[in-house]
This record gives C-alpha cells, structure tokens and sequence, in this order.
C-alpha cells in the first residue's frame, strides 16, 4: 500500500470553495460591507454585486434575472417551493404529487402539509429509482395543486425524466418544481428552452464550489406562490432578509465557473467515474445501485453484502477517504436510508452501501488509491462478520 | 465523534474470530442491524478464551472488541453481570446514541453463558430486570 | 470645511465584519470545507467549529448550548418564532399579541397568518415608541398562543419593558418571543436569571459585526414551536439545512468580541452619541424621535421640518456620510415609516427623519464632519423648499 | 441607483428660487408629499425665466431642475407639452419607480401657464388625455 493520501470523493454532500470564489467574496466580508438595501455608496455597491450575481445564475439557468431568488440554500428553496405553493393555491385543492426518493428538504414539508390536512401521493419507483411520467399522469386529480419530482438523486444519482414530466404538468395545468440541487454543473439547463415546463427549480451553492448556506429558488413569472419569509422589501418583495451579500456573490461566481464547459467537465468526471466502477466492482459480492447509465457523471453507490456503511466509512477515513454511506444527512445513523428502501433494497444490503461522488477535488491518482486501498477494507469487516462465509478453497 | 480507543478497538479489534470446539456459543441482534456472535472457552467457571464476529457500526464492533477483552479470565457470574454501561466506559465513552450499540454483547455474552450452563446441566441464569 | 471625509453612522443597518471575525471563518471557506453531517475527518472538524461557536452564544446569553439554533439571519428567526408557535399552538387558540412597531420581519408574519384565520392585537404604542406592560396584560385572551414584542425598535431605538412584559406572559402561561436583533452587544442578556420568562429570542449577526446571512433564534427548552425548516437532521432534527459552517463560525466569534465589555463600550458609544445630538439639536425645526433616556446608546432619530429625508441622506452621502431615513429595508421609498407613524409624527415631519446610528465604526473627528456638514447640507434643502420661509430678519 | 445627470441636477439644482413679479405661479404636490412651486417669466409668449422650489426625493428635485432648464425659452405651447418622459430622458434615465416624483414638476407648469392665460384672458389649456 502505498503513501496515506487525502482522497475526497464525497462531493454530492458538499464541495470545496474554488479559491476564485473565495477570492470573489472577501471584499464582501471586508470593506463592502454595505447593505444592499441602503442608499448611499456602499449599500449601493453591494446592491450593484447581488445583481450581477442574479445576472450569472439567470445567463446559466437560461432565466430572466427577475425569475432568481436567493435563499438560505437547498432547504429553503424546497421548503418555500413546496409550502409556498401548496399554501398559495390551498383553495384549488390539497393534493401534492412526490416521490419516495426526494430529499428530505421536500419528504418533510410534505409531511408536514399531510398534518395540516393536505394529501401526499408518493409515486412509486423502479429498481434504478426512475419515476414512470405515465404514473406522473395518472396521479394527476382535480385538486392536485403542486407535482415536485427531483432531477437527479443525491444518493443513487439517478436521472429523473424532467421535462417530461413537466410537459405532463403543463398539460394538466399544475404547477411543478424540480429540486435540482444535484445538477448544477452536470446537467446544462435552459427555462427558456428545453425546461420551459418547470415552474420552479432549486438549487444550493455548496453543491457546485460555492459556499455554504447560500442557495436559490427559480420561479417562474406568473406562478402562484406564497411567501415563505416575510419581512423586509429585499428580492422584490418575495424574499424578505438582508441578503448574505458575500455568499450570493460566490455563488455567482461559482455557477458561472461550473457551467462554462459542462460537457468537458463531465466527460473527465465521467472517466474516472467509470473506471473506479469498474475496478470496484471486481470486489466479489458488491452491487452498484441506481441507473447504470442515466445517472449523474459523478455519482458510484456501491452495497458490499455482509458488512455495514458506517464502518466502511470509518476505515477508509482513516486511511484519508472521505466518503458516505446514504445521504449525508443521515450518515449518523445507521438506519439504511429511505432511498436505498424505496428502490427495494433488502434493508441488510442497504446497509453495507457506500456513496462515492467525484467531482474537482479528485485526480487518476485518487481513483487509484481508492482502487488500492478499498478490498482490503472490505475483506477486513468481511473477515469479522458473521455472515460472512468465503467460497470454498479462500 | 468516537474517542481514540473506541478507534483502536474498531481499527484492530481483539479477539476476532470463532472457536471451532467452543464451550458456549452465543448471537444476538439488534433492530438497527448490528448483529454479533460470540464463542467462549471455559474451565472451572472461568471463561479462558474468548472470540467473536460482529456485523455493524463501529461503535458495535469497538464494542465487541471490549467486552471480550474484559470478560476474559472471568468467573461466568462476573461476566453475565458486565453491563453496557461498563463496556462504554472502559471504551472512554460512546457518542450519543451510540450506547445501544453495544446492547448485542451483553445479549450474545448471556446467551453463550447459557448454552453451556445448560449442556451442563445446570439451570439457566436469567436476565435481572433493570431498576424501575 | 475640511476634508471629505468616510463616516458610517448607520450600524443599526448593518455592521462591517471585524477582522478577528473574517479572519476565523477563513479556513472553512477554504481548507475545512467539510459538511458538519458527514462522518469523516474534516466533516467533525466542521461540526466542532459549528458546536463551539453555538457555545460562544449560549455564554453570550446566559443560555443553554442546546437551546440556540442557527438560521439564516433575524428574518427567519423572527418568522420562525412566529409562525412555528402560532402553527403549533392552533388548537389551543389563533390570538397573537404583539405592536405595531415591530420589525417587518414579525408584523408581515403576522399579517399572513391573519389572512390564515388568525387574529393580531397591535398594541398601541406612546410618543416615544413605548409599550405599556399594563396594555399587553389587558390585552390577554383565553385563546391567546404568543405575545411578540422586541427588545429595541431599529428606528427610534426605543428600549421595550422586555423583563416586565415576560413576568406577565409567563403569569398567564402565553409564550412570549422578542426580537433581539438590535440589542446583541448593548444589553448584557441573562437567559436563567433576569431574562427567564423570555421563551424566544431573535438575533441576527450582522448587527453586531458578523456576516450577514446568519443569526440564531433562542428556543428556551420545552417551548411549544412546529420546525420551520424542514429537511435534514441538522440542529438536533429542529431546523433543516446544510449549515453556513463560516457564517456560524464568524457569528460566534463576533458575539463573544461583541459582549465582551459591553458597559464600557456602551459608555463610549454613549458620549459621542449624546455631543452629536446636543449638536445637531442646534439647527432650528430639528426634533429628536424616540424616548430621551430609554434607547440604545448609538442611536439618534431626528425629524427636520420642511425637507425630505432621502434628499437629506443622499446629500450627507455625497459628503461621504452613510446614515438612513427610517428603516433601511424600507429607504428607496419615501412613505413615512411604520413606526415614525405609529409614534403620531405627522407625514410630513416623518418624510424629514434621519437616523444616526453610531457604533464600532466611529470616532469623535466623525462625529465632528458630521456637526461640520449637516448645518450646511439642512439649509441648503430648506432654501429649495416650498413650505420653508425663514425667520424675519435672516 | 441615479446616474450622474440626475446627481447633478440633484446637488446644484438649477433655477432655484422664486421670481417676486412672476407672470404665472403654479403649484402642484403628489402624495408621495413630493411638491413643487414653479414662477415664470413670460415675454412674448415665451418663457424668459424660470425658479423653482421643490419638496421632495433627489429625483423631484432633479426633474424639477431639468424641466425648468429645458422649458426656458419655449413657447407657452412647447412647455405645455413637455411630458415627464422628455424630463426623464433629459436626466439619462431615471430609476424604476422614480419617474412618477417628476410629474409634479409638469402638474406645476401647467399650472403657472393657464394662471398666465387666465390673467391675460385666454382660455384655460386643456389636459391632453392620455392615449388609450
Ligand atoms: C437533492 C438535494 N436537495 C436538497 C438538499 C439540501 O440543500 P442544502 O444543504 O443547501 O440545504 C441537498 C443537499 O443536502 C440535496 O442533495
Ligand atoms: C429589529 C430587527 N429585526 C429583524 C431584522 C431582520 O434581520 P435580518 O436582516 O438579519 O434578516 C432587523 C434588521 O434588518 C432588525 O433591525
């Protein structure tokens, strides 16, 4: 084995901050300290760098500036998509179409909409976590209000057929919102064009280089849609709070950085994806979950029979491999996570599963290392479980 | 979030293995999945040798690793009454949560304990049921 | 007139960040960029950074760490406390104490939940700014879920009876929230002692030199409230959301800068504050706004008759002064402001308010450009202004 | 947020003043509490001087600037029809929201105007109605 490395392979959780986004947000925690909403010079510079990062993120979402705005993150974006438009158009109806394998930033609220007396379908998925748009169709009521379907899944990666799905909510005349906190960089986007049916769309900056804490929701022109922070006249009257100035501006930066060469950029990943796949899976008894090919170019989630996430988890951070097993979110228990059941995996399989997500921070030599360093770690716990019994003759 | 000696005992865990003539044989799981099997070497009462197989989290394995060490050399009676809570703190403290990881050593420990007692021939020890 | 000179006097808008501060949220905005959820190395290493500086706050406000929960700034603190106790005490009742010169970020909250079917007393208010205890005690209903009154306006800087008014919530058993945001680093706070009766407290770290985009909401232990944000796990499961890890870090940093030696601080806010008053107190049809003695120690509110306050801040902006006409999320309009009108100034003496708010910022040359240029700037608008005419012989 | 015409106009505001025998006062106000008083000089039906005195916004004062420098000189005709758009775009420009603050500016020139005509005889102009 050789030297100890620091091997990140965990960017579905989170990434690093790219040095020019740091670098484009000190004077924002220095001496632009103004607030955006304040008359005078530097309330009107920091004014000035919110809007041109709403200008960045509407040239790579294919949106007008006027149909971005910024949030807390992922969560709040989810929260005020699904809340905000359920409570909107609460007198049309109560019933909300969803999957099983969204993250919980939309599972909850909708949960929460369910104790307040609104109806929840979770439509059903395939072995590879894939929403059929027919089942999308036939879940469509009179008082369907809201259709929320994820485009891509942050454990499985799995691909969602988006605009399909939206062609479908079109057609029907309900509203829909896509949590594509996962796609940012990935998958190009265009509102204008191909995603013309998609009312709203989340995102979250530390998904593609920026920082933490910072997100944004796209909403459509015209689209009914509550409140969800209400105060101040910031975001045009839509968002109230005064703005994380320094957190928009390296997002701006951030999404303009991840979308200049989509393609490029996931071909490399892809590569390095695909090879540590394919070495991995050497390992006897290990099974790639999620779609073999619509899934997102980063995205490996691995179960090994007979062992348990956390401890794969443990050994390989111990040898510098950062890593998860189910969402990030849930890591801290061992439970095996809602997508790795709603997909069928048997709940002992979905136990021993191992998320790795490549993204900027990794090179061929890490690829290697995880090459070299992984069978070892999973023929030591396979050596100290009791399930395990090693073919004949080994 | 675990301590350096939860870490050495999950890391290099003492005690690995099975006893191919044991004397008593134990398992035992819990619902979160963690799942161990315990086999003991025993003479004059005392246990003399101990292995074990664990399926879990690293807190279920460290723990493992732990209480063979501890039971090791112990009368039976000693060892039926190791408790959780001794094992945790001999480990320097589990996180939170993290203690009923080690409720499948004690379960498996009794069970073991037990099936010899009973190819014995003598009655089985029972469970003390927790201070109300 | 001298120099041109930078003066800020606008710190109840918001604060430059302190360096100490900026300087400890740079590793997690580079190196340690790890999500607090993940199991891995610079995971904990991001959960400890987030866990100490929940500590800085709970030493901060004489608290307990497991009752601070971060947000992502006053707003959503203010809207959480809000719309979380109403939401969770329905059953109970659907009545909300609170005044009408709260912060929008608890009036709008308010107002929604009124298009919900909940009913709001606006307590009156006196002259200066201040509720009577008495009033809030009269105002009490079986059915009544909250009383929300903050600590200190942001306009007038008018300091509310806090402690009194939660003694008579907490005799009649109603849950009682303030807003915190202006008074962090100004008034010593004690969560077990002299505060105790206060359930909810709202706080927002770029009031008091820490970045924007993130603040905290005191939740006192046992206090009935629904999550606001839904999602992940973070915050012990009560509010969702990858955490702003540099913003926390930095937040708890300026706290503990901020309450460090609060009376003596205070003291030399105090002395600038009252020698700039005094002084501008000279220029003819000149009003002081709020209550004389019961206000913070930077602020200073004043109508000038016969002008209009956004002149007046754009003309000091020119001169290189940074000050606000009412509320600064509110400044790009000249309607009056709530609270100016809630204290019974008339129109067209509350479109001539300026407000001062002096801080970390200043220094006394400041404040003597200010006595240097304002004369000056008053004039120059009267001799423009149609409703001015001059004492005789001037 | 205002561009440098309209921060000229703003901070050295021309025509300020009032004219002791001017030949039309008006005065008009809006209720965003911006108001305007306008006094004209007027020689063979043309405006040959102009003051102003203006409450109100940095664009109420601008465009109170701005109208009466571009009026100067004009026919009575030409001054009526000066709309607040020519006053806006003589400014380069004026924030969303703000164009509204100038037309006091026009209300108080129209004013000053038939005050004018009144005292020499002449009918009243009429308000043009807005195109449909
Ligand atoms: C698919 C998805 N949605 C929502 C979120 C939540 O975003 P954030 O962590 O910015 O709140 C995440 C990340 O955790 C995610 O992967
Ligand atoms: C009293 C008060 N409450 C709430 C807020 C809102 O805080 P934030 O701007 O952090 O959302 C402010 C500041 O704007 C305030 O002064």
């Amino acid at each position: 084995m050789g030297e100890k490395r620091f091997v990140y392979m965990d960017h579905a959780a989170t990434t690093f901050t790219k040095p020019e986004v740091a670098e484009a947000m000190m004077p924002f925690l220095k001496e632009h300290f103004g607030n955006p909403s304040s008359l005078y010079s530097i309330g009107r510079e920091a004014k000035e760098a919110v809007e041109s990062a709403r200008e960045q993120l509407a040239k790579a979402l294919g949106a007008k500036p006027e149909e971005v705005y910024f949030t807390s993150g992922g969560t709040e974006s989810d929260n005020w998509a699904v809340k905000g438009t359920a409570l909107a158009r609460q007198e049309r109806g109560n019933h909300i179409i969803t999957t099983p394998i969204e993250h919980h930033a939309v599972l909850y609220p909708c949960e929460y909409l369910e104790t307040k007396g609104f109806e929840v379908t979770y439509l059903l998925v395939d072995r590879y976590g894939l929403v059929d748009p027919a089942d999308v169709e036939a879940a469509i009521r009179e008082d369907t209000t809201l259709i929320s379907v994820m485009y891509a899944n942050n454990e499985i990666g799995t691909l969602e057929p988006v605009p399909e799905i939206g062609k479908i909510a079109k057609e029907h005349g309900v509203p829909f919102h896509t949590d594509a906190v996962q796609v940012i960089g990935k998958i190009p986007l265009d509102m204008q064009g191909k995603h013309k049916d998609i009312d709203m769309l989340s995102l979250s900056s530390h998904k593609f280089y920026g920082p933490k804490g910072v997100g944004a929701l796209y909403i459509r022109e015209g689209t009914e849609i509550d409140n969800y922070m209400h105060g101040g006249g910031q975001e045009r009257g839509r968002r109230a709070g005064t703005e994380n100035v320094a957190g928009i501006v390296g997002m701006g930066k951030a999404i303009e950085l991840a979308t200049a060469n989509i393609e490029a950029h996931n071909e490399k990943i892809r590569k390095m994806r695909d090879r540590l796949k394919d070495g991995v899976l050497e390992i006897p008894h290990c099974r790639l979950n999620g779609h073999p090919e619509k899934r997102l170019p980063g995205n490996l989630n691995f179960s090994f029979e007979y062992i348990e996430g956390e401890s794969l988890l443990l050994m390989l951070d111990q040898l510098g491999v950062c890593c998860s097993t189910g969402s990030a979110c849930s890591s801290g228990s061992s439970e095996p996570s809602h997508v790795l059941r709603a997909i069928g995996l048997p709940p002992k399989i979905a136990q021993g599963s191992l998320r790795l997500t490549l993204g900027d921070a990794d090179s061929e030599e890490d690829v290697d290392y995880v090459l070299e360093v992984l069978p070892g770690i999973v023929e030591k716990l396979r050596a100290m479980s009791p399930f395990y019994k090693p073919a004949a003759g080994t | 979030m675990y301590n350096k000696t939860v870490m050495d005992h999950f890391m290099n865990p003492r005690n690995v293995g099975e006893i191919e003539d044991a004397d008593g044989v134990g398992e035992a799981g819990n619902p979160h999945g963690d799942f161990m099997k315990i086999f003991l070497k025993i003479k004059d009462n005392r246990i003399e040798d101990v292995r074990f197989k664990t399926f879990g989290c690293a807190a279920a394995i460290a723990s493992s690793s732990m209480a063979t060490e501890l039971i090791k050399g112990m009368t039976l009676e000693e060892a039926w009454d190791l408790t959780n809570e001794a094992v945790g703190e001999a480990l320097g403290g589990l996180p939170p949560g993290k203690l009923e990881c080690s409720v499948v050593s004690r379960e498996a420990i009794h069970m073991a304990i037990n099936e010899y007692r009973k190819k014995q021939g003598l009655e089985p020890l029972e469970e003390k049921l927790p201070n109300p």
